[in-house]
């Protein structure tokens, strides 16, 4: 029902460019993320799409209809803030039911009633008579996620929802999310700073990169086939070494270790090699064609240990299960599925 | 925290604030002491106590009438002038250039009030005749105006911008908007910017001098002719009894809306 | 609506008012200040400049409305500050104390302060009595008195402007402030203080031009040979009939005090 | 039907009324409205209300009806509607001829001292000058009606004249040195002697009265060089209608029953020649046709002319 | 040189007490992670150490010397908020100079110079002259943080520092914060819900429970030693299943499959069973001894797929690597090291 489609967006503050033409469609019902680095311009993309920011060039419409000047309390929208933006005035319950108010959706009772199930949606049922002044910093944050998903809007805009809970509590925001999205088929926007959650939650994601989209795809395309540099660096966690692409074909690394690449590639000379840690394994370092590397750091991660690794001169990391566990210092043997290897220009 | 204040500094304060209790109230002192004196003239320390003055203000039908009517007034032109200002303070604080409209509103405070009364007496008189209390409210208005606006814009300038895109993207039309949200925000600076209104209308003698007619009279123009010709203690009793008042009724509010946990927020 | 009809619907009735109720009748004040039997004149103006009568007049409105504007502000500060920080019941009672002097007649109010500071007044006879002064001794008709006096009016002003700033100041920015090697004192002043530069600017905007426009006070408690320009006006207009010169002296008065303001203003916008 | 008019306030308003007021309303059955007004407020009043006055008649104590009928503000009376008009002394309608009103009341300006505290009474305004009295002293700014009359009888007991005031202005320099003090309205004199030890002050009978009925212990002696006088005129206003009505109210201000009132209540001089009044009353204010005529009146005509100027003067030689 | 002891620590707002005694002693130099749910009291407790709070009980004493009652600008500590705090009348730069002109550290240029730093540090010098309001959240974070680290505070209170950044920014962060740890030896109390980043760069790792110590110790011993149900709960993505433990030592589930329990479980009847995600291994279902369950979900992860089961009508959830595939609906074995299994109360 409600496509929403961005076509060239630019937006400037004074003379500096922040968003340097966005084209982005997104299908009604759809739930997308947006990942990108710290500035890149997400905030202002999401406050492009709820009407807040005046657009330095570019459209936007929904359902087929060019809004790009509709005010945003006429955009059938709800967005949650990165500072949250709750009334200080008001109470947990007040600031949930606010949105409801606002839009005149049912009864005092139903918006009582739908109230209550949204605080208990976020675990915040006992703070209902709360000021917000009262609230962690956490509270504060699910009493906006709260104050977001209560009335059912079309497009549903969420900056950074879940930054402030702990990995227990947010786990079981993103199933609430995942389930309010099911249930209603809202257009949900997500922008996260934490790629698991990008990849897990979202039926598409949208890397952007200083103002740009730099690749969008669904979770699995987008993770297993980056198509630059930038978009493999920021979202496997992946490691880039220079090599020179000899025929066999095999990469060359500086120390002169080889290693095969799939057949398929074809280009020669310099270029990188993508390795991600997932698919690194560390076997012992006498193992055959395995590549030699020496253990540098060790950290302790709980259910896995982080390794930095030296190869070829360079610092490479994985993460290994703690069922691996090797010593700083030991030279270990790193192997690798030749089909996984991905091989990017300098 | 704030509350960790070094102790002589806590002194301080407390001695600040005794000071300036004594330079606020030490005028006032005087009056309430006048106002019970038995003595015709306005003499401090007072002689002898009597409560004549009061039955003197209080039956004097001039008083009364001039008390209702300042009373009246002063409510309307508080409500006009927060109405109004508290509009002109809320559409300038979102202006980005805004200092050329600024000045302007606060224009009233820089050119002494005879010289209003007196044009405003003068276009009165030769556009709709002789003065009314529509004169009057207008005039009055005006000159409370720029106390609303600078009270609300100094609150305004405080305030988190995203709390109202926040409602926007909450549905909530311009109206509401107000209501709920700009509104609860500037509520001490309408509020500070309301109380001013009222007393500058109340206590507005020279606006009020020129533009009255015999059925204009204000409390301050009453007290003002009082004083020029006869100045008893009776200006004193009726200036001690808007004290009372006051206080009854700041000690009320507070009593029945809990002022203090309202302004709070 | 849009904004920018929101904006103006919020804006017109101010203007509209201001214009009509405000700018017309003065107008046709104001013009007469150029008004001669004979046509446009400037001479109203000369009249004001030919010695240094006037001028010395101006000078003073002006220099005592900038040390009663200091002198409340340097008063009203920490005392706004000490109410809006003091427990709820605390604070009732300051808001009292401070709107209490607004409540009686700014006459009544100023000859409170004649009986207490004139010659029999309890401070002169204290100050007599410790031998400190002689018989005639008296605060009256001084320009301390016209401070004094417009103090204490004009206190209130400063302190409820400032009030409604300092309470919504987020007090995490003070203690961020704190912990960062602020002692109190430096926190008022390098946190506290430039943030409530908005109600500051408000506040000694209404107290400054307040007080260069009021007569009442001035006049009684300064006396007859201290005369400010606003007193000069009211007498302009009514013992001497002069009004060209009345309105001439209004424009004096109004340009004085926009010289004043108009760079005031701008550090208020800077940091609004 | 119904009139209005402006009245002084306070204890002189009790007497207009009861004088004058009441029993207009009552011989007329016409409503009289009061605005209490002083002379120069009203006057600015009804000039800028030029165009739709709302006063019928008009009361000056400051000489502002000079002025006021030069502009065209006021209405000549008609001598035929006002027939006590005939009775009053004749110095006190000389303006008739140019649309001013007549006085109805004479205030006399001489010095008011402190019975009880003055080592020895006043008898004339050189008395002002002595050195022991200068910080006891208090002088009115001439921004008052009375103080300009006090100013030019200082003026003229110095050797001035109304083309030179220069002597006069010299003298109050003087006297300030000395610990005099000026101050600007009314009541401050009251004030002065209610509670800060005044002496001695120029200043009118009317007022004098006053502190005494309010319980001060003040005297009212006329100096040996004269004594100036302050006429409190009733005008009739132009451009109102019912003219009749106001000039039949100007009538019964100028009757010997409301004069002899009025110098009863406030020891005002009557001007209508016919008033009788109570031997009391008598002593203590100046009446009769040959003390009256020991009046002195400065010139009103020299003194408009010169307003603006010499209280330019004035403030630059009072200013601090 | 400045140890950091907390004695019975009790704060109330109001009549809800939120910290009900708290005991800690903080080595000086010692890096400390707070872990604990949202609104257990972790921003209390650090505003309680950093002078900022009124104690209702207890006791704080730094290096020996009881300082409850010290002001915080004579407590030689920096602290960064969780809600930044940044004062919006300065720039970014004199933000991040502010704590050392108001210590008096060092000559103007000197404060320029680490103000440099600081901002390098965290990315930021190319905005050093923004106002704090034209910057994004991760930037405001940043700059918050730089402000922390600028003036070498004895003790140094991270209130979340790190949790609006992206991944990649967030690592890069973490090896500052340890880098200047370590080089400086500045006590660190670090606030975090995000476990892998508490347990990777601290110490010790104190764990919170609405306003108690639940348990405290290093990394690994808490990790894998967790006391309480809570704790295996919060710290590992742990699952807890009800089982009756029947000699053998053997564990039996609801459906009567069994599974074996090390030699040193002595006691019997109703317990609750601890199955750390990681130890769990997927396999085919009918390998020997393995446990059946079934899949129930599958969510990608990226480097990783998470798993849900179904095992003996429980739910349980587990990371598994993309090397294991699985489809939802399969049948599956699950396997685990009986020296890994750990037996709680219920
Ligand atoms: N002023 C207050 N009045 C009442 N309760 C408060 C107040 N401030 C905090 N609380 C409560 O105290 C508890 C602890 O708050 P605190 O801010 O320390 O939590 P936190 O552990 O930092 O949580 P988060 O991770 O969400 O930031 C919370 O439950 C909160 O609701
Ligand atoms: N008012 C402003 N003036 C100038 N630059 C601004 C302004 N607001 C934002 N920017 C800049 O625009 C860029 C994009 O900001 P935005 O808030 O969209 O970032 P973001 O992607 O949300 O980042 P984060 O993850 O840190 O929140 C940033 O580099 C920021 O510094
Ligand atoms: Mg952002
Ligand atoms: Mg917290």
């Amino acid at each position: 029902m409600s496509d929403l489609t961005l076509r060239q967006i630019k937006k400037s503050f004074g003379r500096t460019e922040v968003l340097h033409g966005i084209d982005l469609d997104i299908q009604s019902g759809e739930f997308v993320s947006l990942l990108g680095a710290s500035g890149c311009g997400k905030t202002t993309l999401l406050r492009i799409i709820a009407g807040l920011e005046r657009v330095s060039g570019g459209t936007v419409s929904i359902a087929g209809k060019d809004v790009t000047s509709l005010p945003p309390e006429k955009r059938d929208i709800a967005m949650m803030f990165q500072s949250y933006a709750l009334l200080p005035h008001l109470t947990v319950a007040e600031n949930v039911r606010f949105p409801l108010r606002m839009r005149g959706q049912g009864s005092r009772e139903e918006q009582a009633e739908r109230v209550v199930k949204a605080l208990d949606t976020v675990q915040l049922a006992h703070l209902a008579d709360r000021r917000i002044r009262q609230l962690s910093g956490g509270q504060q944050q699910r009493v906006a996620l709260a104050r977001a998903i209560v009335s059912s809007p079309q497009v549903l805009l969420l900056d950074e929802p879940l930054s402030n809970l702990d990995a227990r509590l947010r786990e079981e925001m993103q199933v609430e999310l995942m389930e309010i999205h099911n249930k209603l088929g809202l257009t949900t926007i997500f922008v996260t700073h934490d790629q698991e959650e990008a990849l897990s939650l979202s039926d598409r994601v949208v890397l952007l990169n200083d103002g740009q989209i730099e690749q969008q795809g669904s979770p699995r395309a987008i993770y297993s086939a980056p198509e630059t540099g930038f978009a493999s660096f920021f979202l496997g966690a992946a490691n880039l070494l220079p090599v020179t692409v000899e025929d066999g074909p095999v990469a060359r690394f500086a120390d002169d270790q080889v290693l095969a690449l799939p057949e398929t590639q074809t280009e020669r000379g310099e270029r990188m090699l993508l390795l991600r840690q997932e698919d690194l394994k560390i076997v012992p370092a006498d193992t055959d064609g395995a590549l030699k590397a020496r253990v540098a750091i060790r950290v302790f991660l709980g259910a896995r240990h982080r390794y930095m690794l030296d190869l070829a001169g360079q610092r490479i990391s994985l993460n290994a299960p703690n069922s691996v566990l090797v010593e700083p210092g030991d030279e270990v043997g790193l192997t690798i599925d030749p089909e996984q290897l991905r091989v990017l220009a300098r | 925290m704030v509350k960790a204040i070094p102790t002589w500094l806590r002194w301080l304060a407390w001695g600040f604030v005794i000071l300036s209790a004594l330079l606020l109230l030490a005028p006032l002192v005087v009056v309430i002491g006048v106002s019970v004196s038995e003595s015709q003239f306005i003499v401090f320390p007072p002689q002898g106590f009597s409560l004549d003055w009061y039955r003197k203000a209080l039956g004097s039908r001039e008083y009364v009438e001039a008390f209702w009517l300042s009373l009246r007034l002063a409510g309307l032109v508080t409500v006009s002038a927060t109405v109004i200002g508290g509009a002109a303070a809320i559409a300038l604080s979102r202006r980005k250039n805004r200092q050329s409209l600024e000045s302007f509103f606060l224009s009233p405070l820089v050119i002494p009030s005879i010289i209003f009364a007196i044009g405003m007496l003068m276009l009165w008189s030769s556009m709709f005749g002789t003065t009314s209390f529509v004169a009057l409210w207008i005039a009055h208005t005006v000159v409370a105006l720029p106390y609303v606006i600078r009270t609300t814009l100094a609150v305004l300038a405080e305030s988190d911008p995203f709390l109202e895109e926040a409602a926007r993207t909450m549905g909530a039309s311009w109206l509401r908007r107000l209501w709920h949200v700009v509104l609860p925000q500037c509520r001490p600076g309408l509020a500070a910017g309301a109380f001013f209104a009222f007393n500058i209308s109340f206590d507005e003698a020279v606006l009020s001098l020129f533009l009255r007619n015999p059925g204009l009279n204000t409390l301050p123009v009453q007290i003002y002719g009082q004083l020029e010709f006869s100045p008893d203690p009776t200006v004193a009793a009726v200036s001690t009894m808007m004290i009372v008042l006051t206080v009854a009724l700041i000690v009320l509010l507070d009593r029945l809306l809990g002022l203090n946990r309202v302004a709070n927020t | 609506m849009t904004n920018r009809r929101e904006a103006w619907l919020f804006l017109f009735p101010g203007l509209a008012l201001l214009v009509l109720g405000f700018i017309l009748p003065i107008m046709r004040m104001l013009v007469l200040s150029v008004m001669g039997p004979d046509g446009v004149t400037f001479e109203h103006f000369a009249r004001f400049f030919q010695d240094g009568y006037y001028p010395s007049i101006l000078w003073r409105t002006v220099r005592l409305s900038l040390v009663i504007t200091a002198l409340t502000a340097a008063i009203g500060f920490p005392l706004a500050y000490i109410t809006s920080r003091v427990g709820p019941q605390a604070r009732l009672w300051l808001i009292v104390m401070v709107i209490l002097p607004l409540m009686t007649s700014v006459v009544v109010r100023t000859f409170g302060w004649m009986v207490l500071l004139g010659r029999s007044g309890p401070l002169a006879t204290m100050l007599r009595e410790m031998g400190l002064v002689g018989r005639s001794f008296s605060l009256m008709h001084t320009e301390s008195a016209i401070i004094l006096g417009m103090v204490q009016v004009l206190l209130p002003f400063m302190v409820l402007s400032l009030l409604g700033v300092l309470t919504r100041l987020d007090p995490r920015l003070e203690e961020a402030a704190r912990t960062m090697g602020c002692s109190f004192l430096q926190t008022i002043r390098r946190v506290v203080l430039p943030l409530s530069m908005p109600g500051v600017v408000a506040g000694s905007l209404l107290v400054f031009t307040l007080s260069a426009s009021s007569f009442i006070t001035p006049s009684l408690l300064g006396g007859a040979r201290i005369e400010v320009l606003a007193g000069s006006i009211y007498k302009s207009v009514t013992q001497t009939l002069d009004w060209n010169f009345a309105a001439a002296q209004s424009v004096i008065l109004f340009f004085g005090l926009a010289l004043v303001l108009i760079p005031y203003l701008r550090l208020g916008a800077r940091h609004g | 039907q119904e009139i209005t008019i402006n009245s002084f306030g306070g204890a002189y308003e009790e007497a207009h009324r009861a004088c004058v007021i009441d029993p207009f309303e009552a011989a007329t059955g016409a409503k009289v409205n009061i605005v209490t007004a002083y002379s120069a407020d009203a006057f600015a009043q009804i000039r800028a209300q030029k165009d739709a006055p709302q006063f019928d008649v008009i009361h000056f104590s400051g000489g502002q009806e000079i002025v006021g009928a030069s502009e065209g503000l006021l209405q000549p009376i008609d001598p035929e509607l006002v027939p006590n008009l005939a009775d009053v002394y004749d110095f006190a309608k000389t303006g008739i001829a140019n649309g001013e009103g007549p006085a109805y009341q004479i205030a006399a300006v001489g010095l008011v001292y402190a019975a009880d505290k003055m080592p020895e009474a006043p008898t004339k305004w050189a008395d002002l000058l002595n050195p022991e009295y200068s910080d006891r002293l208090v002088l009115t700014d001439i921004s008052n009606g009375y103080g300009m009359i006090g100013m030019l009888m200082l003026n003229q007991i110095s050797g001035g004249t109304l083309e030179n005031i220069q002597p006069g202005l010299d003298a109050v320099a003087k006297l300030l040195e000395q610990g005099a003090i000026v101050v600007s309205k009314s009541p401050e004199i009251q004030q002065e002697f209610a509670q800060n030890d005044a002496w001695i002050a120029p200043y009118a009978s009317d007022y004098a009265y006053t502190l005494q009925a309010a319980g001060l212990d003040v005297k009212f002696v006329q100096g040996e060089e004269g004594t100036p006088a302050s006429f409190i005129t009733a005008n009739l206003v132009a451009g109102r209608d019912n003219v009749e009505l106001a000039s039949k109210f100007i009538d019964m201000e100028l009757s010997p029953e409301a004069q002899a009132c009025f110098s009863e209540a406030l020891r005002y001089t009557p001007t209508n020649a016919k008033t009788v009044l109570a031997d009391d009353v008598a002593a203590s204010v100046v009446y009769g046709p040959d003390a009256t005529a020991g009046l002195m009146r400065f010139d009103p005509v020299a003194i408009e002319a010169n307003r603006s100027a010499w209280v330019e003067a004035w403030g630059k030689t009072i200013a601090r």
